[in-house]
């Protein structure tokens, strides 16, 4: 990881470094989706995104968060930490940053690349397997860390920037 | 601010059936679509008319539960469609490569 | 203090005792509101509350969130953390607790008695001065308690029962 | 999901101005609708209407600003009007006492 804007995980004791952030601590129920996406709503709101960008953004966390609940948690109830907030780094301008921390046992050992190239074939469309494809479309940068207890999810958006194709994982 | 899926059903006839649906299809309401939409199909049915006119946000998991009534409208036989699809919710079909796949018409007829 | 069903504030590291419970940390901007009321929402939908209802509580959780931004950190960033949860108490039944923390040096000293009961004059309306009242007039319970090293407001509504124009403190 | 506060204003004629509010009028939006309001109120203005169909959710500082509105029609002389509010919008002018000492009319006039 190593991303200098981002914190430990857990709140910081100084008030100044919260400045801006939001961090959610919530069980992963399905219905705090819409939470989830009010969080959203706020931050591409304070980062000057569109209806479209900012739609994008919430597909993104939307779909990271169901497959914690659904693939890492396999249903069950399961805590999940989410912080997010608009870091400015010299390197790479300002962006949008999402920190998702699952305590699963169960860690992905996927490859985002190939879930991010997966197209659906007309003929024989298969109902699954479309949220990393989605999550990698609209996110600028997507990174999984296998934790010693749980999973680290950061997605990160640009911010005034064209759209980005890209996974970086 | 609603976290629950709303559905209103218009028969035209036997043959053709609209079902409006309002609300947010995501991984908390999507399998109560799926309850709405699976009876709809059977041989006799023609057309199965979702209008999505009143749908702010749909994630993969309304996507795919579509895509579960175009395999069943393939397999009955009849016209699935679909219509009023705001900008975002178009834009989601775009990005999962789909919205060609669906029959999808601009405004939902009456 | 002392109700059973509150934890610490601070987020407990096992994960039975969250199962639940929503817990967010923000700086008192005024745009978190939009976070608060999702929360709001998907609390009072597990409570099958009204959307009257749900309205009461989104109208009590907004005004005391302003109330702090306002008051207690006077406009400026502040940190707030908000938990709640759907407890079960045998004496009192079931209920929705929304607990704030803050970490400002203004404490308030008022008396919630008489916030309640202020009545506007039509013939000399003042613009401000409803906050508490609303709070008080749609929460079943409200209590302040002045901390070490901030505040801790808690706010109960009473599921299954009708609306309640006392308020306990 | 909207974070905003928008406005339409349709000037019937010099004396009559309607103002249309949409999204949720908060401590976030509250001093938006007061910028927008209070050059409203000028002496040759004899009604302002403001219509809050769109408006899902209302709170004390939104209630402070439209009391704010009330004192300065008493100053200009004009009328101020309230319509379209919605059920939980109207709880809380009764909650908070005040739904008699506005004027408030049930449809939005066009
Ligand atoms: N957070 C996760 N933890 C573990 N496995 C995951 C996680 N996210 C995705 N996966 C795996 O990757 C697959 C593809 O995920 P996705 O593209 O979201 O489609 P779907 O969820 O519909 O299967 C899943 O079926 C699952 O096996
Ligand atoms: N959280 C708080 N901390 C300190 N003082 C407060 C707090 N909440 C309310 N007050 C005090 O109580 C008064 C009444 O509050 P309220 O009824 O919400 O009306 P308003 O915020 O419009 O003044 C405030 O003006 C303030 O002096």
């Amino acid at each position: 990881m190593g991303n200098p804007c981002i914190q430990d995980v857990s709140f910081p004791a100084s008030e100044s470094s919260h400045v801006g952030k939001l961090c959610l601590q919530l069980n992963c129920n399905s219905d705090c989706i819409h939470v989830l996406r009010s969080m959203v709503a706020v931050m591409t709101a304070r980062a000057g995104m569109d209806e479209l960008r900012s739609n994008r953004v919430a597909i993104a966390v939307d779909e990271l968060f169901a497959n914690i609940a659904a693939h890492a948690y396999g249903g069950k109830a399961g805590r999940v930490e989410i912080e997010t907030c608009i870091c400015d780094e010299a390197e790479h301008g300002r962006a949008l940053v999402f920190d998702f921390r699952d305590f699963a046992s169960v860690a992905w050992a996927g490859c985002l690349k190939e879930a991010a190239n997966h197209v659906p074939d007309p003929e024989n469309l298969c109902p699954g397997g479309l949220g990393l494809r989605l999550i990698c479309k609209v996110s600028d940068h997507c990174e999984h860390q296998a934790l010693e207890d749980g999973n680290h999810w950061r997605l990160i958006f640009n911010i005034n920037d064209g759209e980005n194709d890209g996974c970086n994982a | 601010m609603d976290v629950t899926l709303n559905f209103e059903r218009e028969d035209r006839d036997d043959t053709h059936t609209l079902l409006r649906i309002k609300g947010d299809v995501t991984i908390h309401t999507s399998t109560r679509l799926r309850e709405q939409l699976k009876p709809l199909f059977t041989t006799k049915m023609q057309e199965v008319h979702v209008a999505l006119d009143h749908v702010d946000f749909m994630d993969s998991s309304g996507i795919a539960t579509l895509v579960e009534g175009l395999q069943w409208s393939r397999l009955t036989g009849g016209r699935f469609v679909l219509s009023g699809l705001k900008d975002n919710v178009k834009d989601v079909f775009s990005l999962a490569k789909l919205d060609t796949v669906f029959d999808i018409e601009d405004s939902t007829a009456a």
